[in-house]
C-alpha cells in the first residue's frame, strides 16, 4: 500500500469492557479416542477420558492433557499449534479438523468428542497415519515453477490480476484434511485427490509458470481431475479455507478448453 | 543400527536447512535429516515479511539497511556479518521470487515492500518500507517455495528422523604460535527413526545444522510445540560453546494469554497499541517511530505499562492492539490470517474491537557460533572442519542483542545458501573422518535408560514447572534476585529429569520417549540462558537487568561464550564456563540507542 | 499397509449426501432399465406376451414402485443438472448448496404433480 | 558396515502406492464430457418420454401392445426411443464403470466386473435397437386394425 494514512489518534475513549475477558469458563468433557496400538493389541478399539477443560481449550489441548497427564503412549503429530504447520488434521466428531484449530467450547459437550485417524492412509498408531502416499500425489503433479524463459536479472513482473487467479491455492500447508475427507480417495487410494490438484492450481495459474500443460497433461489421466464427484467435502475440510472444488473445476475446465 | 554415507548432512528441514540443501543437493550427495516433514517447520508460521533494500516503493540502500540492523541490536552486531546479510538481501529475495514466491505485488507490477519496526531511512529518520511480504504468510511461502524447489532437485528427505547426537573427533594440533590445542573434526551425526525407532548413524564430510531455535522454554511463546533447542543443546554437550544466550527474543504482539503470534507487519500497516485508557502509549517510549520501534522497546513499554498499572482486561495484565482505524477491506487483503487468529482462538472481531496482546517469547538471537562461511566455532576462532550451522540454531551474530523484524527470514536464506554452499565445497574437497568406535552408544543409553527407568517423575509436570519459572523470572525484566532463582528451579528440575520414565515402551512413534529427550535440551538450554543472562551485568536490546538498567560498553561490548565444562563454574554455576568474544566493528561506532 | 476397523462414518455435508443419492438414484435407474429395455422386448415376441407383462406394472403395488423410480430418476436428473451447472457455472462452486435446496424443491413439486396423477390412474383406474 | 539403504519415506516409494500405469489420450476427459453432455439430452428425452407414457390420457393404464405400435408408427418416437435407448445406456454403464473403479480395489476384480458391464451393455443396446428397428405390429397373435 502506498497511500499515506493519518496519524490515529494519540487517545481514544475504550468502550467498556473491551478485549474480552471476565471468568474463564470451565466444563467436562468426554474426549472418545480411536486407539490403535499396532504393538500391543491388533486392533483399533475406542477410549474414553473424562476432562475438565476450559473456554480457550482446542482439541489438541485435551490430547495433550491425555497424553502428559493421563496416558504417554497416546500418539499424534503436532507442532505449530496455531494451524499452520498442518500437523494435525485429525477427524473431529466424524469430519476432518486441525485439532489446533477446533475450540472445545464450540463442540457440543452432552455427547463425547470422537476424535480418530484421517482416513484413506495407511494407519500407523493411534492418530498416525502414513502421509507418504499423499507426498507422493504432491510430488507428482510437479509442484515448483517451471520457466523455460532467461533468468531476468530483476524480479519477474506480475500484476495483481495475475496473482489474485492463483493467491487461493497458495494458502496450502499440505494438511491432508482435503483428499481424506474426499470419498473418492478413501475407496481409491490411487486417486491423486484434492490437495495435488491445488497445488497444481497454484503453478498452472501463475502467469509466470511455464509448464502448465505439463501438469494438466498429468491431471487428465484416469486418476487424475475426472475422478472428482464434486462431493465438496474437501472445501468444507480445509482449515486454510481454500475453495478446492472451485480450484478442481478450474483445472478440469483449462483441460477442457486446451483440447477443444 | 544402520549407517549412511553423504558428503553433506543438513539437520533440519526449515528455512535454512532447505535452503541450504538447494545449493548442496546440486553440488554434493546431499541428505536432510528433519524431525518433522519439512513443511511442518516453523519456519512457515512466519508471518510479516523479509527485509532487502530493493528500492521497489521508496528510496532505500543496503547501507541504511546494514545501519539498522546494527542499531537494532544495539551494538552487539558482527558488522561484517550484517553487511553481507543486507547486501545479499537483494539477491535473497530475487532469488526466491524465480523459485516461484508469489509476493504481493506493487500496482506496476514489481514486488510490494512494507514497514516493519527497527527499518529506517536514512539512518533513522523516519520508517521505510523495505520488507517484502506475500500477505501475512511470507513464512509460509518461503517454507513452501523452498520446499517446491527441494523436490525440483530431488533433494533427499529423511523425515521424521530425529537427530539425537553429533559425533565429533578431537586431534591434537598446534596454532601458529605453536602452542597445542585439541581439534575437533565432525564425522557425521546419529538419528533416531521415529516410525521404526531404529538408530541411524550417517556418516558425512559436512553436516550442517539448521534445527531452528528454543522457545519451547519459556511458557508464552510464539514458538512451535518442537522448537526445543535440539541443535544448539547438541552442539553445547559436545564441547561447541553457545554465543550470546541470554538474548532471547520476546515479540510485543503475542495473542494475551496464548502467546500465539500477530504480526509486527499489522503495526507497519498501521496499527497501534493502547493501554487500558486508551492512550497511545509509544508516543512516550519512542516519540520518532512510535509503534514501529524496535521490538526490545515496545515488549519493555509494554511490559511497563502493565506493571504500572495500565493494562486491560480483568487482571489488568495485557494491552491492545488496535486496527479499527483501518480499512476493513485493507486489512482483509494485507493480514487474513492475523485476523482470523483473533477470531478463532480469542474470539475478538479486529474489524471493530482492539486485540488483547501481551510480549510472547519469540527468537533466540543466540546460539552456535559461525563465522560469516557459516562454520562452527569450536572456540573464538577455531573452525571446526565440516561443520556449518544457519539459522535460527545459529548465532553469526547478524541480530547482536535484539533481532529486528523480518531480518530472521532474511538470515536464513542469506546464511542458508551460504551454508549449503560451503558445505558442498568443503565435503568435495575433504576426506571421510573415522566413525568413533560404537557411534551410537551415548544415544543408545540414554534411550534404554530412559524406557527402563523405574523413576516415577513424568516429563509434563517438569517442563511445565520449567516454562513457568522462565516465564516469572526471565522474560522481558531481569535481575540477580529473579535469575538466581529460576536457576535453583532449574537444577531441581534437572534432578528429578534423571529419574524421569516414559509410559510408552514401544518403538513406533514413540513421542513420548522423545519428548522426555527433547525436556532435557530445554533444561540445557534454560540453565545456559539463565547463566548466561546473570553474568551479563548490564542492560541491552532484549536482556534488561532492573539491576543494571544501562548499557555497558566499557565491560560488556562483547558476546558471551557459555561452554559445558565439568571442571568450572561461573556465578556459582557448576559444569558451566563463561567467555567472551569481541565484536567486529567495520564503520559503525556505538551510539545511545533512541528512537 | 495396517488395516484395521475403520471408526466411524464420515460426516459429510449437503455435498457428499447428494452425491450418494445421486450414486444410488444412478445405479437403481440403470438396474431398471437392463429390465425395462428386456420387457419391452417381449413386443418382439407376441403382443400376448407383452400386455402380460404390462399387466403387472398395472397392479397398484407396482404403482408406487413406479412413483419410486421416477422420483429416483427426477433426483437424478435435477441434481445431474446442478452438477453440470457446479462444472461449468463460474459460480457453480459458490452456489451448489442453495442449488441443491432449489433441486430439492423443484424434486418436491415435480414429485407431488406425478404422484397425483400417477396414483390416482393407478388406483382409481378402471 | 556401511550398506546403502534408501531413504525412506522420501522420494522413493513402497511399489505398493505407485499409480498403476498412465491412462492414454483423454478418454476418461471425453466419458466425463459425455456425462454431462448425455445427462442434458437425457433429461428432455426422458422426461417427455414419462410424460407421455404416464401422464397423458389414461396414464400407465393406457400402455399395451397396440400403444406401442401406435407410437413407433411414427419415426419420430422411433428415433426418440432410440436415442434414448443409447444415450441412457452409455451415460449408464459409464456411470457403472467409475463406480467400479471407485470400490473394486483388485485389479483383476475390476476386470471382471467392468467385463460382464460391457457385455450387459452391449446385449442391451443391441436388443433394444433390433426391437425398435424390426418392430412389426401384425407380429402373429396381433390383433390391430392396421393389420386386420
Ligand atoms: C510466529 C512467528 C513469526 C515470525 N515472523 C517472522 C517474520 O515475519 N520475519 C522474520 O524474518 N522472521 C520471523 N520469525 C522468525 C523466523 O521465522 C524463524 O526464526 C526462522 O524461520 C527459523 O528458521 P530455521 O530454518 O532456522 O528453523 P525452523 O524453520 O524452525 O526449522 C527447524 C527444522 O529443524 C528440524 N529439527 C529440529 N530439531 C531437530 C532434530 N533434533 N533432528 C532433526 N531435525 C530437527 C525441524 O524438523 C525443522 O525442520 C517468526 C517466527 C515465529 C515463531
Ligand atoms: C435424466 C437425466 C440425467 C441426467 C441430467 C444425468 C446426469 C448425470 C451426471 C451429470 C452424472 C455425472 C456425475 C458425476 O460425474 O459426478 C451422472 C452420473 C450417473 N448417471 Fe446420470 N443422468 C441422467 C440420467 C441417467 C440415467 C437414465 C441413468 C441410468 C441408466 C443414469 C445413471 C447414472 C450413473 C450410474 C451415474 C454414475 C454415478 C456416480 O458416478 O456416482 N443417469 N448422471
Ligand atoms: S487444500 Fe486445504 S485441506 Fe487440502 S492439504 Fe491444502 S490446506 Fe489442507
Ligand atoms: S472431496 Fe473429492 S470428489 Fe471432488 S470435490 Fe473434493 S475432490
Ligand atoms: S499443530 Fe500445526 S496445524 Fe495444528
Amino acid at each position: 500500500m502506498s497511500t499515506e494514512l493519518p496519524e490515529p489518534a494519540s487517545k481514544i475513549e475504550l468502550k467498556p469492557g473491551v478485549g474480552g475477558g471476565g471468568e474463564i469458563p470451565q466444563f467436562n468433557i468426554t474426549l472418545r479416542v480411536r486407539r490403535y496400538l499396532p504393538e500391543t493389541t491388533a486392533d483399533a478399539y475406542w477410549e474414553d477420558f473424562e476432562l475438565t477443560m476450559y473456554g480457550t481449550d482446542r482439541v489438541l489441548d485435551a490430547l495433550h492433557k491425555v497424553k502428559w497427564d493421563i496416558d504417554g503412549s497416546l500418539s499424534f503429530r503436532r507442532s505449530c499449534a496455531h494451524g499452520i504447520c498442518g500437523s494435525d488434521a485429525m477427524r473431529i466428531n466424524g469430519r476432518n479438523r486441525l485439532a489446533c484449530k477446533t475450540l472445545l467450547k464450540d463442540l457440543d459437550h452432552s455427547k463425547p468428542i470422537t476424535v480418530e485417524a484421517i482416513k484413506g492412509l495407511p494407519l500407523e498408531k493411534d492418530l498416525i497415519v502414513d502421509m507418504e502416499p499423499f507426498f507422493q500425489s504432491y510430488r507428482e503433479i510437479m509442484p515448483f515453477l517451471v520457466n523455460k524463459g532467461h533468468e531476468p536479472s530483476a524480479e519477474r513482473y506480475q500484476s495483481a490480476e495475475e496473482h489474485a487467479k492463483f493467491e487461493d491455492t497458495t494458502k496450502c500447508i499440505l494438511c491432508a484434511a482435503c483428499t481424506s475427507s474426499c470419498p473418492v480417495f478413501w475407496t481409491d487410494g490411487q486417486y491423486f485427490g484434492p490437495a495435488a490438484i491445488v497445488n497444481a492450481h497454484r503453478f498452472i495459474f501463475d502467469s509466470r509458470d511455464d509448464a502448465g500443460d505439463m501438469r494438466l497433461e498429468i491431471l487428465n489421466d484416469k486418476e487424475g481431475v475426472w475422478r472428482c464427484r464434486t462431493t465438496f467435502n474437501c472445501s468444507e475440510a480445509c482449515p486454510r479455507g481454500i475453495q478446492v472444488t472451485k480450484a478442481i473445476a478450474e483445472v478440469k475446465q483449462a483441460i477442457l478448453s486446451r483440447s477443444i | 543400527m544402520q549407517v549412511h554415507k553423504y558428503d553433506v548432512v543438513i539437520v533440519g528441514a526449515g528455512g535454512a536447512g532447505m535452503r541450504a540443501a538447494i545449493e548442496s543437493g546440486q553440488r554434493a550427495r546431499t541428505a536432510v535429516l528433519t524431525k518433522l516433514y519439512p513443511t511442518r517447520s516453523h519456519t512457515g508460521a512466519a508471518q510479516g515479511g523479509m527485509c532487502a533494500a530493493l528500492a521497489n516503493v521508496e528510496e532505500d540502500n543496503w547501507e541504511w539497511h546494514t545501519f539498522d540492523t546494527i542499531k537494532g541490536g544495539d551494538y552487539l552486531v558482527d558488522q561484517d556479518a550484517a553487511e553481507i546479510m543486507a547486501k545479499e538481501a537483494i539477491d535473497a529475495v530475487l532469488d526466491l521470487e524465480k523459485m516461484g514466491l508469489p509476493f504481493n505485488r506493487t500496482p506496476e507490477g514489481k514486488i510490494d515492500q512494507r514497514r516493519f519496526g527497527g527499518h529506517t531511512r536514512d539512518h533513522g529518520k523516519a520508517a521505510v518500507r523495505r520488507a517484502c511480504y506475500a500477505a501475512d504468510r511470507t513464512g509460509h511461502m518461503i517454507l513452501q517455495t523452498l520446499y517446491q524447489n527441494c523436490v525440483k532437485h530431488n533433494v533427499e528427505f529423511y523425515n521424521e528422523y530425529y537427530v539425537l547426537d553429533l559425533l565429533l573427533v578431537e586431534e591434537d594440533a598446534f596454532r601458529e604460535d605453536g602452542t597445542a590445542y585439541k581439534q575437533k573434526r565432525v564425522a557425521g551425526v546419529v538419528s533416531y527413526d521415529l516410525a521404526t525407532g531404529e538408530l541411524h548413524v550417517f556418516q558425512a564430510k559436512s553436516v550442517i545444522f539448521a534445527s531452528g531455535g528454543a522457545g519451547k522454554v519459556f511458557k508464552t511463546t510464539s514458538n512451535a510445540h518442537t522448537l526445543t533447542g535440539d541443535g544448539m543443546g547438541i552442539a553445547f554437550r559436545n564441547g561447541i560453546p553457545l554465543e550470546d544466550m541470554e538474548f532471547f527474543q520476546f515479540h510485543p504482539t503475542g495473542l494475551a494469554g496464548l502467546g500465539i503470534l500477530l504480526t509486527e507487519g499489522a503495526r507497519g500497516e498501521g496499527a497501534i497499541l493502547r493501554n487500558s485508557e486508551g492512550e497511545r502509549f509509544m508516543e512516550r517510549y519512542a516519540p520518532t517511530i512510535k509503534d514501529l520501534a524496535p521490538r526490545d522497546i515496545v515488549a519493555r513499554a509494554m511490559a511497563n505499562e502493565v506493571r504500572e498499572g495500565r493494562g486491560c482486561g480483568p487482571n489488568k495484565d495485557y494491552v491492545l492492539l488496535d486496527l479499527t482505524h483501518l480499512e476493513p477491506a485493507h486489512i482483509e487483503a494485507k493480514l487474513p490470517d492475523i485476523t482470523e487468529f483473533a477470531r478463532t482462538y480469542l474470539g475478538v472481531e479486529p474489524f471493530t474491537d482492539p486485540v488483547p496482546v501481551y510480549p510472547t517469547a519469540h527468537y533466540a538471537m543466540g546460539g552456535i557460533p559461525t563465522n560469516i562461511d557459516t562454520e562452527v566455532l569450536q572456540d573464538n576462532d577455531t573452525v571446526i572442519p565440516g561443520l556449518f550451522a544457519a539459522g535460527e540454531v545459529a548465532c553469526v551474530s547478524v541480530h547482536g542483542s535484539n533481532r529486528l523484524g523480518t531480518n530472521s527470514l532474511l538470515d536464513i536464506n542469506v546464511f542458508g545458501k551460504r551454508a549449503g554452499v560451503s558445505a558442498a565445497k568443503y565435503a568435495l574437497g575433504a576426506e571421510f573422518v573415522d566413525l568413533p568406535e560404537d557411534p551410537e552408544k551415548f544415544t543408545t543409553t540414554q534411550i534404554e535408560s530412559m524406557l527402563s527407568s523405574t523413576g516415577t517423575e513424568r516429563v509434563a509436570p517438569i517442563r511445565k514447572q520449567l516454562q513457568d519459572i522462565m516465564d516469572a523470572n526471565v522474560q522481558v525484566f531481569r535481575d540477580k534476585k529473579s535469575l538466581t532463582e529460576a536457576l535453583v528451579v532449574i537444577e531441581e528440575l534437572r534432578e528429578r529429569y534423571k529419574s524421569v520414565s516414559v509410559q510408552d515402551k514401544g518403538k513406533r512413534f514413540n513421542l513420548d520417549l522423545l519428548e522426555a529427550i527433547e525436556l532435557g535440551f530445554l533444561l540445557d538450554m534454560a540453565e545456559v540462558m539463565t547463566a548466561a543472562a546473570l553474568y551479563r551485568k548490564e542492560s541491552r536490546g532484549g536482556h534488561y537487568r532492573e539491576d543494571y538498567p544501562d548499557r555497558d560498553d566499557e565491560n560488556f561490548m562483547k558476546h558471551s561464550m557459555c561452554y559445558k565444562d565439568e571442571a568450572a563454574a561461573t556465578e556459582g554455576i557448576e559444569g558451566i564456563r563463561m567467555e567472551t568474544k569481541p565484536v567486529v566493528f567495520t564503520r559503525y561506532q556505538p551510539m545511545e540507542r533512541k528512537y | 499397509m495396517s488395516k484395521t476397523s475403520s471408526g466411524t462414518l464420515y460426516r459429510g455435508r449437503e455435498g457428499m449426501w447428494s452425491w450418494v443419492g445421486h450414486r444410488i438414484t444412478g445405479v437403481v435407474i440403470f438396474l431398471f432399465l437392463l429390465v425395462h429395455v428386456l420387457d419391452t422386448s417381449l413386443v418382439r415376441v407376441s403382443p400376448g406376451a407383452y400386455d402380460a407383462v404390462m399387466a403387472t406394472y398395472k397392479n397398484p403395488l407396482m404403482a408406487l414402485g413406479e412413483t419410486a423410480l421416477v422420483a429416483a430418476i427426477v433426483f437424478h436428473a435435477f441434481n445431474g443438472l446442478r452438477l453440470i451447472l457446479v462444472d461449468f457455472w463460474k459460480q457453480g462452486t459458490k452456489y451448489q448448496r442453495q442449488m441443491l435446496w432449489g433441486v430439492l424443491a423443484l424434486w418436491v413439486i415435480t414429485m407431488l404433480a406425478f404422484s397425483i396423477r400417477h396414483l390416482s390412474l393407478a388406483f382409481g383406474g378402471h | 558396515m556401511s550398506a546403502q539403504i534408501a531413504a525412506p519415506r522420501s522420494q522413493r516409494l513402497d511399489p505398493k502406492y505407485s499409480r498403476a500405469n498412465k491412462s492414454r489420450g483423454s478418454f476418461e476427459m471425453v466419458a466425463w464430457l459425455f456425462m454431462r453432455l448425455s445427462g442434458v439430452a437425457l433429461v428432455v428425452l426422458i422426461f417427455g418420454h414419462l410424460f407421455t407414457n404416464l401422464m397423458v390420457g389414461d396414464g400407465i393404464n393406457a400402455i399395451d401392445f397396440g400403444f406401442v405400435a401406435g407410437k413407433w408408427a411414427d419415426p419420430v418416437w422411433q428415433f426418440w426411443d432410440l436415442a434414448m435407448l443409447w444415450l441412457a445406456m452409455l451415460h449408464g454403464t459409464n456411470g457403472v464403470r467409475t463406480i467400479i473403479n471407485d470400490y473394486a480395489e483388485k485389479p483383476a476384480t475390476r476386470v471382471w466386473l467392468k467385463g460382464i458391464l460391457y457385455v450387459a451393455t452391449i446385449i442391451i443396446v443391441i436388443l433394444g435397437t433390433l426391437v425398435i428397428f424390426t418392430f412389426d405390429p401384425c407380429i402373429a397373435g396381433s390383433d390391430l386394425p392396421v393389420c386386420k
